[in-house]
């Protein structure tokens, strides 16, 4: 592969992102998943990098889910968004940053319709009014979470205390990066690297030290889709598509991967769970899965967060190897020990899959 | 004296061949189903004996079929098996006579110059004249002796012979040949030595004797040439059995056997090595054979069933063949190498698998009407010949049924030719089934290949099968088709199905008759060539079919005819793109003449229409 | 595997994809060395627009070469023995394919490589 | 005095054009922004379907080229203007020339194989375009892949960036379907033990041995032919290509490995010749390509009485087709001057 290749795309598809003062619109999905992802973000943001966020109380779902599922009508998904964007309004904020892909492309896709139709703004912001007596500005930087992490992906590099090293060899880790279907490839000049050569986790990657894997699978689904997951019929299609993406990586021992939307870590985590106890198969080394991580999650642990603390002990494929691997401390005694030290219980154990509990 | 040491060679290579032979034969004969080995046994005595042993004097001894093809041919075989023959049974009356009628070891009569010398005139030939067997026996020798030079002059002089091409043989087949040529001269010069001794034999060895006995110690070479002599039958005696000359004893065996009706194929290893081994490879097969024409020599069926006799079958060689029957046709022996070929075949393709389970079950319904009409596959893609049936049929007031109208499935007769006899039953009974339900008197197919199968495997109760060149003809006979002339000139092709595949020649040539001028051509009727379409043939590419189709229609059209008329959706779908003279069915012919009010219309327009 | 698989009331799906380098490709080889008209083949399927079979059923022999080209043997093993070897679609086929040479070719090589 | 013809453009359109100029008597200066007349045939190796060498061809065509025709070569025209009935053609370089008639004969550009990005040209190494091969063979080296090993398959890609909306270009542009039969075929010659794959939409053998360019390529080489268009490539551990298709008659998505991936690029009008166009109010179609008055009946006549168009600036066409319609326009010239 020709790197330089790939950097000539890359500057086709740069999008400008705010520096400063976001309003953070989190994930349905996320917070429920993987909180501590969320969490980490926000801690980054406001501690590390002294950035102005704000995590508004009152903001609803952006109907994503039931849009892509038919169940919402557009026009009500816009009057949906548009009371988000009112919300952004009133708070004072101008830089929208959303958690989920899925409501970043959403957000995207309403935006681009509205400026080709004003006719329907008008009569969504007609709607809004008529429902709430709320009025909005259009952001004017919408961003997803992941762009603004890439952003200041140097400067958390700079901050951390690991890297995306093999300390035993000083190789750098192999990551698989896993891109949102909804980031890019209905815009692809809304997402950093665009739609082919995504570079908006990769360009993560190799700020923090790692070696970015390109597989033949690698732009296939996790195999999520509202549809595919959410009719419990479909679910036999949703754990294909993900089989077939570790099949596709497996050769390359991949260490760990890094995922920026909401179902990705979810489907590509569980799943490895769900195949093993039905086929027997486990995907990486000594049946220890590939580990499956959120971009945040990620930059918590090089941060030296406590792994317990950002909400790894949830993850169906166990950390502690690549912890150890990277050189990580953790404290194997705490990890299912609630806020105050209390118990929150140790999951069952899987068949094939290792698992660690003290 | 009746005995010495020189016999040996002769009288252990009888014994041993004797041996061999009937222990093959037993072997191969017990190998077959207990009726058809009754059947074989019942053959011995019934009328059955006569015609096999009326055969084997036309065909073994006299070489009937050969003298057909060219006469030198015919006379030099019948030379060699007549000769030796005639010379074996008067060598036996005159050796018996000598001993007073005596049971003599089998040496005796064929040494019997070395034993015997007197010159006296013996009883039996006060009755004709004296020196009767000497000089018969000489005159026998002579008549052998000049098939061997014929046989020598046939080496490098075939086209004398009708023979484009001969047999190449393999190296037991050459020491076989090399003694036999030599036991006539040997013996030739053993009787004439003997004689130059002793002043005896016929005209030949006792002139022959007298002058070796000027110029040669004769006296110490006659002992030598008789050594010499019985060592020659010796080898050819021991060599027979793994050599084409098994023909000689085997054919015998064969034409029994297929007189009592045993089924050619039918028993690979058993009756089929009986017919392997009648095989002469006289080679009359190679120059009939088409696929000469594109160099496909390998296939012939001399050399197919050479190497079915090697154990040494070649797939390949299998399956490039189109089954037209020229070489059974020709063959002087009668080796049915078409039904040795399936026989083979089904071998080679046993392991091959067939499921029709697939196909719907088309119930028909149950009908009632005298005629059943059945296109088949090929029928269909001559949508002018089934127009012209049904016009044929409503025109004669029939009360048919078209039963594949809406399409069929297979006849079956295609897989049977690739050697897929079981898969080709399937379908023989799925179709049996929907044939019976019309209760028809007769079965009416267009296309020979389809006839031929429901002729030959299909039990249909009773209910005549006719390829619809016969249909017609009977028509016409039974006066309820008016045919009126053409005025045009026909010339009519033969398919191989059809016409040597089922004996049909002369009704198509009866119709077409009564409608045009039908112009003969130099290969036609039994003779007749293949279109080259075959679907016997396996493995031949398009491009080699082309060059065997353009061949034959050469030949077709030398008389320039206005139409060539043939009676198989096949061989029209063949000879169409490649020829210049339109290619017409007999049925599309006869439709349109019936439909003529006047004569005399010129092709052209036959074509148009 | 040890342990029963666990039912969760979803089946893994078989790939549809042609996972062409996966697949074993001695068949095609030996059927094209056999009969080599089968690479003139041009998916035209006047063979499958003519066949008997084909009229009544989705058998086609279009289909039956692709399978083999691709050598998606499971799928060629079902179709191969529906053949009634008629032989129209050779008389059909612009390409002049030895199509029954082709059928017992596959057939042979389907039968000898996996007994 | 003889008329003056400036020939824009000395590729195989504009020396056959300027060659039959000069045989009527006409002056002709044929103008070239390189220093050397050929063209894109300069670097292809061998035509189809005969396998021409394509210095041969352009020899045989510089040949026909008659002395008196000027060559003004590494002149880059920058602006021409029609003025009464004359025109004034300057250069970048502030060579000037009056002419009473001009030819276009600017030829096209190759589709840049980039902006098909989820083929992977310029990203994984043995991804190379159907131009890349041609100076491959040219060069005479032997035919490996980047990492230096021979490859044991190769695939050949129609139609990229032709009859494709999603690059904007909606016409077809004739010559790569044979071009890659051509192709496939020098590469088995050299490679006997290589697979080859053609992955098309529709096949366009449209000329005279075309089909049996074709035929032979199946019969002769075993090529296959996969019809799917490409949907993306990338690559594996070992360097391969590895390409997704449908395999549209059997309805099937289809994986496969290739040593190296061949695109075949199609014919896109020259930035420059759309500028010029445009300068000079010549309508041009939305493919690009310039505009004849009419495609059938007067094909190398523009709107601009005096101005003719000849060869691939009108639309693809290949070598043959090329110099036949530079005669043509010649002749178009010629008709013109007699009114």
């Amino acid at each position: 592969m020709k790197l330089e290749g790939k950097r000539l795309i890359w500057q086709d598809y740069q999008k400008e992102i705010a520096d400063d003062h976001y309003f953070y619109a989190r994930s349905c999905i996320r917070q429920t998943f993987f909180p501590g992802a969320e969490a980490v973000f926000v801690k980054i943001l406001k501690d590390e990098l002294g950035k102005d966020i704000h995590d508004n109380a009152h903001h609803t779902s952006c109907t994503g889910i039931g849009y892509h599922s038919d169940v919402v009508p557009f026009d009500t998904t816009m009057t949906v968004v548009a009371r988000q964007f009112a919300l952004m309004t009133e708070a004072g904020y101008e830089n929208y940053a959303a958690s989920c892909i899925t409501s970043f492309g959403l957000y995207t896709e309403i935006l681009e319709t509205w400026h080709h139709f004003p006719e329907t703004e008008a009569r969504i912001r007609e709607f809004l009014y008529k429902a709430t007596r709320r009025e909005f500005n259009k952001p004017k930087n919408l961003a997803h979470a992941s762009d603004i992490i890439y952003k200041f992906r140097h400067q958390i590099a700079a901050k951390a205390k690991f890297k995306l090293v093999d300390k035993n060899t000083g190789e750098p880790l192999k990551v698989v990066e896993h891109i949102g279907c909804h980031y890019s490839k209905m815009f692809p000049h809304k997402g950093i690297g665009g739609a082919e050569y995504p570079y908006v986790l990769s360009g993560m990657i190799e700020a923090w030290g790692g070696e970015v894997v390109d597989y033949p699978e690698r732009r296939h689904c996790c195999g999520f889709g509202f549809r595919q997951y959410l009719v419990q019929a479909n679910r036999g299609f949703s754990i294909s598509c993900s089989k077939k993406k570790f099949e596709s990586m497996e050769p390359y021992e991949p260490d760990l991967i890094i995922t920026n939307c909401p179902g990705c870590p979810m489907f590509l985590d569980r799943w490895q769970y769900a195949l093993s106890e039905m086929e027997g198969k486990t995907y990486g080394k000594n049946n220890h899965g590939i580990p499956v991580f959120t971009y945040e999650e990620v930059a918590g642990m090089l941060m030296g967060y406590n792994p317990w603390e950002i909400g790894l002990q949830v993850h169906q494929v166990q950390a502690e190897p690549l912890l150890d691997k990277i050189g990580i401390p953790y404290d194997a005694s705490q990890k299912f020990k609630g806020k105050n030290g209390e118990d929150i219980g140790i999951p069952e154990s899987p068949s094939y899959l290792k698992f660690y509990a003290d | 004296m009746t005995f010495d040491l020189f016999v040996l060679p002769f009288f252990i290579g009888l014994l041993f061949l004797v041996a061999v032979l009937v222990i093959k034969y037993s072997r191969w004969i017990a190998l077959m189903d207990a009726p058809d080995r009754v059947k074989a046994g019942m053959a011995l005595f019934s009328v059955n004996l006569l015609k096999s042993l009326r055969e084997v004097f036309l065909e073994s001894l006299l070489h009937r079929k050969m003298f057909k093809r060219n006469a030198l041919l015919g006379y030099m075989h019948m030379s060699f098996a007549l000769g030796w023959f005639l010379l074996i049974v008067m060598g036996n009356l005159e050796s018996r006579i000598y001993s007073g009628g005596h049971i003599n070891p089998p040496y005796y009569p064929i040494f019997l110059k070395f034993f015997i010398h007197d010159k006296r005139v013996l009883p039996f030939e006060i009755f004709t004249l004296p020196g009767f067997f000497r000089f018969t026996m000489d005159l026998l020798l002579l008549y052998v002796l000049s098939g061997l030079v014929l046989a020598l002059f046939k080496r490098t002089r075939s086209k004398w012979f009708g023979l484009k091409r001969t047999t190449k043989h393999n190296s037991f087949d050459r020491w076989a040949l090399t003694s036999l040529w030599l036991i006539f001269p040997m013996r030739l010069l053993a009787e004439s030595f003997t004689a130059g001794i002793y002043q005896g034999g016929g005209f030949l060895t006792n002139t022959l004797g007298s002058f070796f006995a000027l110029i040669l110690p004769v006296q110490y070479l006659a002992y030598p040439a008789w050594w010499a002599y019985s060592t020659m039958l010796g080898v050819f005696f021991v060599t027979l059995p793994w050599s084409r000359f098994m023909h000689i004893p085997t054919e015998i065996v064969l034409i029994f056997l297929r007189n009592a009706g045993i089924e050619p194929g039918k028993y690979p290893g058993s009756f089929s090595e009986i017919e392997i081994r009648s095989c002469p490879r006289c080679g009359v097969c190679i120059d009939v054979c088409q696929m000469n024409q594109v160099g496909l020599t390998g296939s012939t069926a001399v050399y197919f069933i050479r190497s079915l006799r090697d154990k040494q079958p070649d797939i390949s060689l299998n399956a490039n063949c189109m089954m037209c029957g020229r070489c059974l046709e020709a063959c002087p022996v009668g080796i049915d190498t078409l039904g040795l070929r399936v026989g083979a075949r089904n071998v080679d393709n046993k392991i091959l698998a067939s499921d029709f389970s697939y196909l719907p079950a088309r119930q028909e319904t149950e009908k009632n009407v005298d005629v059943v009409y059945f296109a088949g596959c090929m029928g269909h893609l001559t949508p002018a010949v089934k127009r012209a049936m049904l016009q044929i049929f409503e025109a004669a007031g029939i009360n048919y049924t078209f039963l594949d109208e809406d399409g069929s499935i297979c006849c079956g007769r295609p897989l049977k030719l690739a050697g897929m006899k079981d898969a080709a039953l399937k379908l023989v009974a799925e179709n049996t089934s929907k044939i019976k339900r019309t209760n028809a008197k007769i079965l009416v197919t267009s296309c020979p290949i389809c006839y031929k199968v429901f002729n030959n495997d299909y039990k249909l109760d009773g209910m005549q099968v006719m390829h619809h060149s016969v249909f017609i003809d009977k028509l016409v006979e039974d006066k309820k088709l008016t045919l009126n002339p053409l005025g045009i000139k026909t010339v009519y092709h033969d398919p191989c199905e059809l016409g040597r595949g089922s004996g049909i020649y002369e009704q198509p040539r009866h119709v077409l008759k009564q409608i045009s001028e039908v112009a003969g051509v130099t290969e036609e009727r039994a003779n007749a060539l293949c279109c080259g379409g075959s679907i016997g043939e396996l493995n031949m590419s398009a491009t080699q079919r082309n060059v065997i189709r353009d061949n034959a229609l050469n030949v077709l059209c030398e008389p320039n005819p206005d139409i060539l008329v043939t009676a198989c959706p096949l061989c029209k779908k063949t000879f169409g793109p490649g020829s210049g003279t339109p290619v017409l069915d007999i049925a599309e012919l006869v439709a349109e003449s019936m439909n003529q009010e006047k004569p005399a219309l010129k092709s052209k327009t036959i074509v148009e229409v | 595997m040890d342990k029963k698989a666990v039912n969760f009331g979803y089946i893994v799906t078989r790939d549809r994809q042609i996972d062409f380098d996966a697949n074993d490709h001695t068949i095609s080889r030996i059927v094209a060395n056999a009969e080599p008209s089968l690479n003139l083949c041009i998916s035209c399927g006047t063979c499958s627009a003519t066949c008997s079979a084909a009229q009544f059923t989705d058998f086609s022999l279009r289909k039956i070469i692709l399978l083999l080209r691709r050598d998606e043997i499971k799928s060629l093993e079902k179709e191969i023995s529906k053949c009634m070897l008629c032989g129209k679609c050779q008389l059909v086929c612009p390409r002049n394919v030895s199509t029954r040479n082709l059928i017992i070719q596959i057939s042979k090589a389907l039968t000898t490589v996996h007994p | 005095m003889a008329k003056h013809v400036v020939v824009i453009g000395a590729g195989p359109a504009g020396l056959e054009t300027s060659a039959s100029l000069a045989k009527f008597g006409f002056n002709v200066t044929l103008v070239e922004k390189e220093d050397l007349s050929g063209g894109h045939l300069k670097k292809w190796h061998a035509l189809f379907p005969s396998l021409m060498p394509g210095y041969e061809a352009l020899d045989n065509i510089r040949k026909g080229l008659n002395p008196s025709v000027k060559m003004q070569v590494s002149t880059k025209i920058t602006g021409m203007e029609a003025v009464n009935d004359y025109f004034t053609v300057t250069g970048h370089n502030g060579w000037q020339a009056k002419a009473d008639a001009v030819v276009m004969t600017t030829g096209f550009q190759l589709f840049d194989a980039h902006r098909k990005e989820e083929y992977g040209y310029g990203i994984y190494e043995n991804v190379i375009t159907s131009a890349d091969l041609e100076e491959l063979f040219a060069s005479g080296k032997e035919l490996l892949n980047r990492h230096g090993r021979k490859p044991e398959r190769i695939g050949f890609v129609h139609c990229v960036g032709s009859r494709d909306e999603k690059v904007n270009n909606l016409h077809c542009s004739k010559v790569c379907c044979i071009t890659a039969v051509k192709q496939a075929i020098e590469v088995k010659q050299k490679l006997p033990d290589a697979e080859v794959f053609c992955f098309y939409m529709d096949l366009r053998m449209f000329g005279r041995h075309y089909e049996e360019l074709y035929k032979e390529a199946q019969e002769k080489y075993n090529i296959q032919f996969i019809r799917g268009r490409l949907s993306e490539s990338t690559e594996d551990q070992d360097g391969n290509v590895v390409v997704k298709v449908e395999d549209t008659l059997l309805g099937k998505p289809l994986r496969i490995k290739t040593g190296l991936l061949v695109l075949m690029v199609g014919m896109e009008p020259r930035a420059n010749t759309r500028t010029l166009a445009r300068r000079m109010g010549l309508k041009s179609v939305s493919d690009g390509f310039i505009q004849p008055v009419d495609e059938v009946l007067h094909s190398n006549y523009t709107e601009i009485p005096g101005l003719f168009v000849a060869g691939t600036c009108s639309g693809p066409k290949s070598i043959a087709d090329t110099l036949a319609d530079a005669r043509s326009a010649a002749f178009a010239v010629a008709d013109f001057f007699k009114k």
